[in-house]
């Protein structure tokens, strides 16, 4: 089985391209791809709380990321230097994402057989 | 010399753009949308005084509850005024 | 003050921006404003592709621009450098181009750049929403 | 050493990346190796639209693409919801949503992600060209 | 006569964006406006010299910027922060921009009406 | 555990993106794209040994004349032999 690495690297409703990760990383776990997903740059916001996505006449992306371990995706990480670049907490987040410095994040790469960050 | 409205809507590395700072007059105003709303908590000092941001945006990105009170909160009938307001905008593509 | 506002949408339609220009425009008019014309030029091009279709629980920008250009007289004029390189064709260019159909959707118009450069020199603002 | 390389684009077609993924997938078959698939995703889903219309002294990587696979037997799939989001639509989608027109470019078939978890797993290399 | 100003941030290429600025600058100096285009971020690599888009299959885009002045356009400027940000020399530069610092920059937005950077 | 091709083809103000330098293994490769050639230039000293670029987004940019003698241009051969030699690439979208 192959294992493969998503990663979010946008803010949630500025663009298309994190709800187009999350239907790829779905539809890849249906067809038993092991699937991890890492939040990093702008895409850690994702993991704020409270998010309202009909403000802007969109999904909610939050809540699709909440429903994931329905989905038995647990493979959550995030990006430390992402999150101190941007003041945010880990206790900010509203998912049990583990926390990489950079040995952690080339371990990450370096144990999947295929890497998506589009 | 015109007044300028800055409308920003993408950060850079959580930041206000470098070159948004630089171009930034005393007398101009900066309105917050889109992706930049969320330089209300990674930049905060960074903002000028005369600064609002777009309410749906902030809210579809749950900020409402760590919002910082001095930055108000608009719908878009007080985006129009603000345009209206200054001499011109620049948006910040 | 009761200003004319004209509209540069440069986000395309599925991006926030695209949406923003839409509820400012709405509250322009609400505001007794008159919007003149809006006009599409980069990725904005492809709100003028009458195929669009997107979630049904998301807004339908394009859709909406009809709507609202049908009820206020607003021009939405499509640039047509922009929209080739985007797949959005009028029929007159269509048949020129020997392709069996056109896509451009109801209520928008496709035109060249100089309808920008007119509403820079007449309107009172033009705003712009970039993608 | 020959191996199954199979491409994700989701590059527009204006973009640069969108150009390299062709000259990519050209270099890969002299190389000796098979494409089976190219996977339009995102804002590459646009490549699927037949209404495409480039300045003539630049690409027109659709047509390009259309030549290629017809000549070496690659898949070209457009994923269904980015597409319907860019206004690319084929025939059956167009009658059931009763649109009068249809704009899938020849060549280029719509499909589900599936077909993009299928060369996940079937491919040894997925190479993705992003915007 | 309305004096409007173009910001090209955006590197040669990569993208659509600097040269569906570069046509509505131009049309925009046909009608009568006064035009200048500021050169900032990623968009003072446009000033390089030796461009040949033909190798992408793309226009050049260099060769347009060298033409402005067949326009009548000679109101060009260069933002000094970004040449330094990129390590770039203005004597590398293959248009005669003049450089802006902060306080320029701000004098130039406040001296026109209408600022365009999409 | 597996190695890398980095593919990159945006810049951050120049440089290459933090994230990429912080994924980046000592097995892995680095491939220079698009506007991300530019890092020959401005952020030269960042670039890992095993480094290379594409030539026609190169010379497109017009970076010939001062080009790096230590990053290798490659043709799009060449691209795809770097995809085959390492176990999988990572293009930075």
């Amino acid at each position: 089985m192959k294992h493969v690495l998503f990663i979010q690297h946008c803010a949630p409703y500025g663009s298309e391209s994190p709800q187009e990760q999350i239907d790829a990383l779905l539809v890849a776990a249906t067809f038993g791809l092991r699937v991890a997903l890492l939040f990093q740059d702008d895409g850690v916001w994702q993991l704020l709380s409270q998010q309202d996505g009909k403000q802007l006449e969109r999904r909610t992306l939050g809540a699709q990321l909440q429903a994931l371990e329905l989905y038995d995706i647990h493979d959550l990480y995030v990006d430390a230097a992402s999150l101190d670049e941007r003041g945010l907490e880990v206790a900010e987040l509203a998912l049990p994402a583990k926390v990489l410095d950079e040995a952690g994040l080339q371990q990450l790469v370096a144990g999947h057989d295929l890497v998506l960050r589009f | 010399m015109t007044t300028t409205l800055h409308i920003v809507h993408k950060l850079e590395r959580g930041r206000l753009p470098g070159a948004l700072r630089r171009s930034f007059a005393s007398d101009d105003s900066l309105l917050l949308t889109g992706d930049a709303v969320y330089a209300a908590l990674s930049d905060r000092r960074e903002l000028p005084g005369h600064c609002h941001a777009l309410g749906d945006a902030v809210r579809a990105r749950g900020l409402l509850p760590q919002w910082p009170p001095e930055i108000p909160l608009i719908d878009h009938g007080g985006f129009v005024e603000l345009c209206v307001r200054y001499d011109k905008s620049l948006s910040w593509g | 003050m009761h200003m004319k506002i004209a509209l540069l949408v440069t986000a395309a339609p599925h991006q926030e921006n695209a949406w923003q220009a839409l509820q400012f425009c709405r509250a322009a008019l609400a505001g007794g404003h008159e919007v003149p014309r809006v006009f599409f030029y980069g990725d904005g091009a492809v709100h003028g592709n009458a195929l669009l279709l997107p979630p049904q629980d998301e807004a339908h920008v394009t859709r909406d621009w009809q709507r609202l250009a049908g009820e206020h007289g607003i021009e939405l004029v499509v640039c047509i450098a922009a929209a080739l390189k985007r797949g959005v064709m009028d029929a007159d260019t269509a048949q020129r181009e020997e392709k069996s159909v056109a896509n451009l959707a109801p209520g928008f118009v496709i035109s060249g750049l100089g309808q920008l450069a007119e509403v820079m020199i007449e309107a009172d603002r033009l705003v712009s929403f970039p993608g």
